[in-house]
């Protein structure tokens, strides 16, 4: 078994190239901030950035200046409100970033038709709704039963998938439990993907519970290790969601200036995840962890000989 | 018990109490974030304690152990009964019809409950770009019923929405229910719209008719927050005060730094 | 929370109606024979049998005289040879029982799409074969970006779902690991789902592992506990398949009389899984039993308050 | 190591080695029940160490501490990398094209590789019931190379099928070729063909082509057992004998009892 072990600047250096379509996915949960920095840090440009919630990490990518393109289902600061710097470049005549928008039972559906080398996936949504006019690539199909249409939408095919796990072994092997998003569907939809992980673990670590298994290692081109990588969303069973760093994100984001200043302090001023994590403090850190373990319990597979 | 008398309450809480009660009976329910979360939370711990809490991002069955802060919050994980995919929680669930009641918000909502949350103004250049549908587009075609809860104001009730991302009675409840017949939607619309002025329910033409009016609230006021003229109840009600417990379960529990309710 | 345990007689005779569509599912594992065999004890009639290998159970099942009706995938007793009974009413001019029949895809695309409320699902299965003419439900489906057609197949809903699992609380949220097979699909899709597991845990069992739940109690009907109710099939970590019995059974099924024989010896002649498994004899079951335990390890969701 | 000498070896053991040993340089293979298990198996102990197997019950990766009996077996389980539901192994695995060798059996197979086991006869009144596709149909479409392994006689290798339940190269390589490239297929078809007589893949016009003799088979043999006068490689080969290890592995590990192999 090779190791595809990787550090972020290399994987990203390798991996994510300009004009690609980037999916960094993660539901509310383990969203890798890692990686969308290193991709500003290494000055990507004209990426089609695609993700249900683009959320802040991709409010800071654009106004990191990486994207060309947002596909996406919700836009927004969840609990707090808008994405400002998004907002600054899709709002009135001067707006331009282009936006690609679904709902986001769509975007679980196209990334299901990647996945599955679907050439389509049909779904309930859209009747009677002004999104089929607002993006032509949501289209009616008529069922081959004969009871009535239903709708389409195409396959979602990033270039590069990354997303954030609690553990890998060092061939890729993924697992994950919480929130599992869509991260497999995008994982799987892709042609390169990136996983990063709080934990590195060895392989019997994974084969002792192949049911918790999202991603193999097989699709997987490298394994990045960095612990609180999805600082500030959360990781189910290490660190809690840093709401403060959202509403912070807020005042700053609104203001250009204090933007490309956050982003000169926190992305460009650190070489990586670690020195984030020094200038953000171990105290910080340590609020986060969850008040007390809630373990799962363990079943039995049963040795079969 | 909260010391502070019942009567004393904000016209946002007796929003909530009044969403919380209008989920007596109801048995599944898709949360949203912010204003629906209160209120069913509220509804679980008042009138409908066997209520299952669902949420989008991949939850069924949660427990919250604090007021979740955002629909994917870990505390609504953390002794779940399930966790799926996405892909399974709007397949599975709610495009399959198991979802009795979803929550909606809106930025514009019309007279039918057809309702807006993408753009102000123009689609390719709008004044003001707004999330998008989110899984409301799908919540509003697929969830057996529709709760709207949302503040009035003659910016968010208009005549005219200026983008449909939520089919709610289209253009009448008689062409609404034939659409949703014919093509096999399970959902049958929006059911009620709480307000912080009132309660709405849906007439037989499927247009929204103000069935109860908050303590204090106004006609006037009502009138002057929306786009269109009301429909009324010939019998017009008064939406009882919350109770005392109501309050305290707000204030102490669900929103003790009042962020949805001051 | 109100129990929805019952005993497999009141099960059945309660949920399992004549003339309806019942899928037991379980791909090679997890397969409820303690269902089949209460389904031919009560002698119910006309059934239109779906699954996607029908297996020993179906085997006994038509030879039972239940079945109107196969619809399935692959038709064979696994590592042993074919279904005799079976094959005795699909062969020859006097065949009676009536066949629709897809591919292993196939069949859980028609699930899927009966779980999903989708009125088809495609795949891109059956070009250039046979079998859309064999089965006229099979059919072709252009995509609507113009990349060519694809196959559609109808969803699959049955009236009843049986599932053997290893474990559900009382109000039937389902958990169950090792193969999944299509049983998730199955049950969603269903109008009615009875769960038969091998132990009745506590809520708090479910709660503590939520990632690891394969049905919620909201579309159970009933939970039966019957512990090794999937005899002579398998169920991991609790015992083995029983080899000894697939292969005994090839020379029982091609005669029709030792057929008719078994069943009365077995099923009628029974009044339950108990009496079934005391026939069977204690060291038969003991023999089944794993070599030693695989314990999958405990993971930490954390206590976020 | 086996007393006995390599040289005595069955024809069934020589198609096994075969077929193992086609396995060279590929990477994840989809296992079936039977004879491919055991070839599998075989070359991941042999010629192919890191080779991935995966079984359409819904395993990947797995490591079976002993012979699987079926493909659902609970020690293809217990250690695997990774367990799905079907939906995921059929869908994102086979479907998106991850696997590089899919086997199959065959109750009739012609010239060109389609495979037929569905019925003998007619489809409606069939002398004989066979099992169906299974996984079959779509394995010969998804999967990247088709490995075929089964043994030889006049009435499996037919000049024409009699149902097609799994396609190979059609009626001729080009007008496959053309065909699964429209269609968008990710597989291209059968390319080995091993029986218990000799090792087959498929030339420029798709028919299968006879490239390697076993030791003591001979061309009339073949030509005995095939409905179609078989195309012959210009410089036909013999197959290697079975080495000591291989045997060794077969008879002490693999299939102890011989069911297969005998």
């Amino acid at each position: 078994m090779t190791s595809k072990v990787a550090s972020m600047r290399d994987a990203v250096a390798e991996l994510v190239r300009d004009g690609d379509t980037v999916a960094i996915e993660g539901f509310t949960h383990l969203i890798s901030f890692a990686a969308g920095h290193e991709i500003i840090r290494q000055r990507r440009r004209d990426l089609t950035l695609a993700r249900m919630t683009p959320d802040l990490v991709y409010d800071q990518m654009v106004a990191g200046g990486v994207a060309r393109k947002l596909v996406f289902s919700w836009l927004g600061n969840p609990g707090v409100g808008g994405l400002n710097a998004i907002r600054r470049v899709t709002e009135g005549p001067d707006a331009s970033l282009e936006l690609e928008e679904y709902s986001h039972f769509g975007m679980v559906a196209r990334y299901t038709a990647g996945a599955m080398n679907l050439p389509f996936f049909p779904l309930r949504s859209y009747f009677e709704t002004d999104l089929p006019r607002a993006n032509p690539l949501i289209r009616p199909i008529e069922s081959p039963y004969g009871d009535g249409k239903v709708y389409a939408v195409p396959p979602l095919r990033p270039d590069v998938t990354v997303i954030h796990a609690q553990r890998a072994d060092a061939a890729g092997n993924t697992q994950v439990w919480g929130l599992l998003g869509c991260q497999k569907e995008a994982a799987f939809a892709a042609d390169r993907v990136i996983v990063v992980v709080e934990e590195l673990v060895d392989e019997a670590v994974i084969r002792a519970d192949p049911n918790r298994t999202i991603v193999p290692g097989i699709i997987v081109d490298a394994v990045v290790v960095e612990p609180f990588g999805a600082h500030p969303s959360y990781v189910q069973g290490a660190y809690d969601r840093d709401n403060r760093f959202y509403r912070d994100w807020d005042p700053i984001s609104r203001d250009p200036e204090l933007t490309t200043r956050w982003l000169d302090e926190w992305v460009h001023g650190v070489s990586g995840r670690a020195e984030y994590l020094a200038k953000l403090g171990a105290e910080r850190a340590a609020s986060l962890r969850p008040a007390a373990p809630a373990p799962s319990g363990s079943v039995d597979y049963g040795a079969y000989r | 018990m909260s010391e502070r008398p019942a009567a004393a309450f904000s016209r946002n809480e007796m929003m909530i109490v009044a969403a919380a009660r209008e989920l007596a009976g109801q048995r599944v329910c898709f949360v949203g974030v912010g204003l629906p979360n209160i209120a069913v939370n509220l509804a679980k711990r008042t009138v409908s304690p066997d209520l299952e809490l669902v949420y989008e991002a991949g939850v069924f069955g949660a427990e919250p152990a604090r007021l979740p802060l955002s629909i994917g919050d870990p505390t609504i994980v953390t002794g779940a009964i399930a966790v799926t995919s996405m892909f399974e929680l709007f397949g599975y669930y709610l495009q399959r019809g198991l979802i009795d009641v979803g929550f909606l918000g809106a930025a514009q909502i019309d007279r039918y409950g057809n309702i807006n949350t993408t753009v102000i103004g123009d689609y390719v250049h709008p004044k003001t770009r707004l999330p998008g549908s989110g899984g409301a587009c799908e919540i509003a075609i697929n969830a057996r019923q529709v709760f709207v809860i949302m503040r009035q104001s003659a910016r968010s009730f208009v005549d005219t929405i200026d983008f449909r991302t939520s089919p709610g009675n289209l253009g009448g409840a008689e062409n609404a229910a034939r659409i949703r017949r014919e093509q096999g939607w399970l959902g049958s619309g929006p059911s009620v719209v709480v307000t912080d002025l009132g309660i709405y329910h849906f007439d037989e033409s499927g247009e929204m008719r103000l069935d109860s009016l908050h303590p204090g609230a106004t006609l006037d006021e009502v009138r002057a927050t929306m786009g269109w003229e009301p429909r009324v109840a010939e019998e017009l009600r008064t939406t009882p005060d919350p109770t005392a417990q109501e309050l305290h379960l707000i204030r102490e529990e669900l929103d003790p730094e009042g962020m949805y309710t001051k």
